[in-house]
């Protein structure tokens, strides 16, 4: 950012916003402004999207012939391993907290800041010191023991730079940690008056059940990673069955962290399409009580789960049963989410504009990729297809098809909010659709392979399984494109976009009250919340709705 | 299409079709409604737009939910029920030991035939395979069969498979496990009893697994103290196998291949009540098939047993 | 500032939590040097509980604190032991 | 009683900025509850699997030092409760005494810890060392792995704390302390939490088979 480009950042002359509040590269590294670290946050996230995103093309690329032809193998590990380690902690699980989340909860609440503004850019500083170490490890040759960093594969036989990656990560997780504690205290000691909790947009909800499951989960991935660390640099023997270690129990306590953070990475996805969906059909969320006790119930249920990953590994069948009854419980409120989706639909307005179809699609590929996990929770099915790409199909259709694409479809939906200015809507309605019919492309014959039983991180396979193959690199090809075409025309709108009215799709939320872009402390003046949130129309009827807990309490 | 080639197979499919059915159905009923709703209420048309009928209430997403978890908890009870059985290892099989390293299958027939990247079984009879990893964690995976385990290292695990067709399948190392987990890979060959024998036999024959545990009991010093004629004070091997065994702490512990192997690798972690913990550990020393073999030889000096046979 | 009974409460309060810590110390040592006893990892667990609590309530005021705050002590204390518990479910069975 | 507290961004009110910072504290020491509770969860796999190895590793332990360190911990965390509500009633000299005692005991704990690990590698306890006293024997070489182990992350934990402890003081030679008495409430529950891990690591490493 350039001292002399008020002109784009200004919306009209004399008016100030948190753009033009101070230009220098100084007011933006240093500033403790939530809007500002959500866009620190949002160009580099952007940066490592697009660094996974570059290995994923590789790893397609690869597995177009049955031969290892184009890497080696060991590349080829290297290649996943990056690819994961990226993708899992440096793009989705801050994508949408750390960048919309970070804009838009205090605006929601009606709050000048986050109640830490200077924990959120230490938060930031995490991030880039820990991006630093992972990508240090990358460019020294790289990381061969795939994102999971199961033991004694990682502390004990892989000859590539496992310590500073696994540093990498134990140090990102402070910043998860940091931002998740500053949501919840945001959420519970910076509401506006009146603005209850079942006045709360489901998108601060959705943020405030993410935090919880950041602040409860991360330390004890960062405990595993220590441990890692520990083993790698000193040789203490803490996982190494020579002295007894038991490598399943690395597993489990990398579980206990990783499988909440799938759901750090759909529930945020949640709240985005919740938000998307009511504005672009003019309802009321259907059931707006139900969506908030579902992401409760799934962030708590969630840490319950985690075996479900570890049913061929050695885990007692006992054990296996239990996690397995808990992962079919776990899929009662996502379907429950998924049922009032719809409903929200029922007797609505639609307009499909881009961040509805996006948020559509979400709906379509969130709901295959929660049935594909029926698969997954039933132990005998699990026993054939975990493992194989399957798998890998199911995940893709969770974090890929559902939290990239609400994610999409929030950036545009808060993109005139954030930057003042007005995209191509046809532009992005052609990539919304490029988008999904690009992700089914590449990954729905995946689930197909995995069902074959192609397992996974293979970098040569048999030949009967090239067909599906050059189906989903091809479909990658679309996909790709998909997801480069958002960077021309965003870009072009920040330079020559429309100027952005606040409110351009008549939303409801307290945002949408303020300037486009906002002004450095949000509200000129503190703003006060007299209705429920979504009141698109003036009759009330939804089920179990908001008006029912009307009572103030103070904020 | 994959083949069943196993009697696990066809239940395996069966959840699986039924869950494709399912999945079918559920996605036909949200895309579906999806669809109507996004085209009879797109904005402009005529459609009628007011309050909800009251039926649409609390009780309608009550319903929704019990519903959902009614499913949810069918196909638990489903998929649970179908699993059961194959967890009660069969007890009549013919048990083969695997032993996984960085990139290569090493299986051992009972009758001491080796093999590796390949396993040769004869159709319609359980096979068990009994298995350990020299180094990090492998998984044992054929998609014919629809059996996967992994494959630890300081630890057994076993699972089991009745082939039910005769034919080459694939055999998969799933769990990644560095450079050539790519060339992991084997093939399992499914052959009509007579022919396995046949086979079996045009093999070249190494001392049966048991048997050549036992030169090892000699050539690498066990005989010394767990010898018949050992004057060191050392718990006698005969009859262990399958017994209960009390330790110097008090506990009990079923002497089970996990026991014998650790009491080989690190004879310090449980010692026999009334025995002085004087032996060395063996890890490093025995490989991870001579242990194998030892535990088999172990085994085999089991008298209530052989007089059964 | 406060007066003399102020500043003695601020003195001698703390003096007497770390008195019992330390006591309780003693007893947990006393107790795991002394031969023959029965239970000692759950003496000197049950003694460290004490202690925790002590400080807990003694020094960071816990007892006084909101309940958003007592929630939030307690929420580490419950997720750990879903670590526990359910891992435990695995290793007891196996 | 208390000064007027400093206000920062975005509170209005210092009650409202008080409970937020208690609050996060709080959040984050739950994190630390977690994190620590990870390393006592293989402690417990750990000892369960080989009581009689942690025992014939536990032995070796400094038991003299360990104790003593325990009993700079206690103390410290004693000086700096009486720091932390004499600044909050303005008393700043017991504040300041209570702060300085607090960093040498602190300190203390440190040098003697130190002196810990010399007398440990000087009987070989470090288990990655070829001569290490109990090569091949499983229970000992895991339990000194988790002492090395956790001892220098709750070294770490205690540095910090020094460090935040040392910016009281430094508030308070700014004359600021008075008037910013939450962070000195916050740093005490940090301090506190890292007293209660170590009171927790005392039985569980040096009265192992005593």
């Amino acid at each position: 950012m350039r001292s002399d480009d008020t002109g784009l950042l200004a919306r009209e002359p004399g008016e100030t916003s948190y753009l033009t509040e101070g230009t220098t590269l100084r007011s933006w590294l240093l500033s403790t402004d939530h809007k500002r670290i959500a866009i620190l946050y949002a160009i580099s996230i952007t940066g490592f999207f697009f660094i996974g995103g570059a290995a994923a093309t590789m790893i397609r690329l690869e597995l177009f012939t049955p031969q290892g032809d184009f890497t080696t193998a060991d590349e080829y590990n290297r290649l996943f391993t990056l690819h994961g380690v990226i993708m899992v902690w440096f793009f989705l699980v801050p994508s949408i907290p750390a960048t919309l989340g970070n804009f838009l909860l205090p605006l929601m609440v009606g709050a000048k800041d986050v109640a830490f503004p200077r924990l959120n850019l230490m938060s930031w500083y995490l991030y880039i010191i820990a991006g630093i170490f992972t990508l240090t490890a990358l460019l020294l040759g790289g990381v061969d023991t795939g994102w999971t960093f199961y033991t004694p594969l990682s502390t004990l036989y892989s000859n590539s730079y496992v310590l500073l990656a696994a540093f990498g990560i134990f140090v990102v997780g402070f910043s998860s940690i940091a931002t998740g504690i500053n949501f919840i205290a945001t959420v519970h000691l910076l509401r506006t008056k009146g603005m209850t909790w079942m006045r709360l947009p489901l998108f601060a909800w959705a943020m405030y059940a993410t935090s919880l499951v950041m602040v409860l989960a991360t330390p004890v991935l960062a405990m595993a990673m220590l441990l890692i660390c520990a083993e790698r640099l000193f040789g203490l023997p803490i996982f190494d069955p020579r002295a007894g270690g038991d490598p399943v129990l690395f597993q489990h306590i990398f579980w206990f962290y990783s499988h909440p953070a799938v759901y750090i990475m759909i529930l945020p996805a949640m709240g985005v399409v919740s938000e998307i969906i009511a504005c672009e059909a003019r309802r009321r969320v259907f059931g707006y009580q139900f969506m908030v006790y579902a992401m409760l119930v799934i962030a708590v249920i969630g840490f319950l789960v985690w075996g479900h990953h570890m049913f061929v590994a050695g885990q007692s069948p006992f054990a296996s049963m239990i996690f397995s009854f808990l992962s079919f419980v776990i899929a009662v409120p996502s379907a429950i989410k998924v049922f009032n989706w719809t409903g929200t639909l029922y007797r609505g307005s639609i307009r499909f504009s881009a961040p509805m179809l996006y948020a559509l699609g979400f709906v379509g590929l969130f709901t295959l990729g929660g049935l594909t996990g029926l698969f997954l929770a039933s132990i005998p099915v699990d026993v054939h297809l975990s493992d194989t790409y399957f798998v890998v199909a199911h995940f893709h259709y969770i974090m890929v098809g559902g939290a990239v694409s609400a994610f999409f479809g929030g950036l545009h939906f808060w993109w005139p909010k954030i930057t003042g200015r007005m995209y191509s809507e046809s532009f992005a309605r052609f990539a919304a659709i490029t988008l999904f019919f690009g992700f089914n492309f590449t990954f729905f014959p995946q689930f197909i392979l995995g069902y074959l039983g192609m397992p996974r991180r293979y970098h040569e396979y048999p030949p009967e399984f090239q067909v599906w193959n050059v189906m989903s690199s091809t479909g990658a090809v679309v996909l790709a494109i998909g997801y480069l075409m958002p960077l021309g025309y965003f870009a072009y709108s920040l330079l020559n976009g429309k100027r952005a009215s606040d409110n351009p799709w008549e939303a409801t939320g307290l945002e949408w009250t303020t300037n486009s872009p906002p002004p450095k402390h949000n509200f000129l003046e503190p703003p006060v919340v007299l209705t429920e949130p979504y009141a698109y129309h003036d009759w009330d009827e939804a089920p179990g709705g908001a008006d029912e807990t009307t009572q103030d309490e103070p904020a | 299409m994959l083949p069943e080639a196993s009697t696990l197979a066809p239940a395996v499919d069966r959840i699986f079709w039924g869950l494709v059915g399912l999945s079918v159905v559920i996605m036909g009923v949200v895309g579906g409604l999806v669809l109507t709703f996004a085209i009879k209420y797109r904005r402009g048309t005529k459609a009628y737009r007011g309050p909800l009928p009251d039926i649409m209430s609390r009780e309608v997403e009550i319903g929704w939910t019990v519903a959902t978890l009614f499913v949810a908890l069918f196909i638990f009870w489903w998929a649970a029920a179908a699993q059961l059985p194959h967890f009660l290892l069969p007890k009549k099989a013919l048990e083969i030991h695997v032993v996984a390293k960085q990139w290569m299958w090493k299986v051992q027939h009972p009758e001491g035939v080796r093999e590796i990247d390949a396993l040769h079984v004869p159709v319609g009879v359980p096979v068990k395979l009994e298995m350990t990893s020299q180094d990090v964690i492998h998984s044992f995976g054929v998609p014919a069969f629809r059996i996967k385990q992994d494959v630890l290292p300081g630890r057994y695990t076993s699972t089991w498979f009745e082939a039910k067709e005769v034919g080459d399948y694939h055999l998969f190392c799933t769990e990644y496990c560095g450079t050539d987990h790519a060339r992991m890979t084997g093939t399992i060959t499914v052959m009509e009893p007579e022919a396995y024998a046949r086979w079996l036999a045009e093999q070249p024959h190494g001392e049966d697994l048991a048997g050549e545990g036992a030169q090892l009991f000699t050539a690498l010093g066990c005989s010394a103290c767990h010898g018949a004629q050992a004057r060191v004070p050392a718990p006698s091997l005969a009859n262990l196998y399958g017994s209960q065994v009390v330790l110097a702490d008090g506990s009990r512990v079923t002497a089970d291949e996990d026991y014998l192997r650790e009491s080989i690798e690190r004879p310090e972690a449980k010692v026999t009540a009334g025995y002085p913990s004087t032996m060395p550990s063996y890890q490093g020393i025995a490989s991870e098939e001579q242990v194998v073999a030892l535990v088999a030889y172990i085994k085999s000096q089991d008298g209530k047993r052989s007089q059964a046979r | 500032m406060p007066d003399d009974a102020d500043r003695r409460r601020i003195l001698l309060a703390p003096c007497g939590i770390w008195a019992a810590l330390v006591l309780l110390g003693g007893i947990s040592l006393a107790y795991a040097l002394a031969p023959g006893l029965p239970f000692k990892l759950v003496a000197s667990l049950a003694i460290v509980i004490a202690q925790g609590g002590l400080v807990l309530i003694g020094f960071m005021r816990l007892g006084k604190s909101s309940a958003l705050v007592r929630t939030t002590a307690l929420a580490g204390v419950v997720w750990l032991s879903f670590l526990f518990l359910m891992t435990f479910a695995d290793l007891w069975t196996r | 009683m208390s000064a007027a507290p400093i206000l920062v961004e975005p509170f209005e009110e210092p009650e409202r900025q008080r409970e937020a910072m208690v609050f996060g504290l709080w959040l984050f020491l739950a994190t630390e509850i977690l994190f620590f509770g990870g390393f006592f969860f293989l402690y417990a796999v750990a000892r369960m699997q080989d009581p009689d190895g942690f025992a014939r590793g536990g032995a070796h332990a400094n038991l003299l030092l360990g104790t003593i360190n325990t009993i700079l911990l206690m103390t410290s965390s004693a000086t700096l409760t009486i720091a932390e509500r004499a600044a909050r009633d303005g008393w700043m000299r017991a504040a300041r005494w209570g702060i300085i005692f607090t960093l040498m005991l602190g300190t203390a704990f440190l040098v003697v810890k130190g002196f810990e690990y010399r007398e440990d590698l000087a009987e070989h306890l470090f288990p990655a060392a070829p001569d290490f006293s109990f090569a091949g024997e499983t229970g000992a070489t895991r339990f000194w792995s988790f002492y090395w182990f956790i001892t220098l992350v709750h070294a770490i934990h205690l540095t910090i704390g020094l460090g935040c402890v040392a910016r009281l003081l430094w508030l308070e030679r700014q004359g600021t302390l008075a008037r910013r008495w939450m962070v000195a409430e916050v740093t005490t529950l940090y301090w506190h939490l890292v007293d209660i891990v170590w009171l927790l690591l005392w039985p569980l490493l040096y009265l192992v088979g005593r």
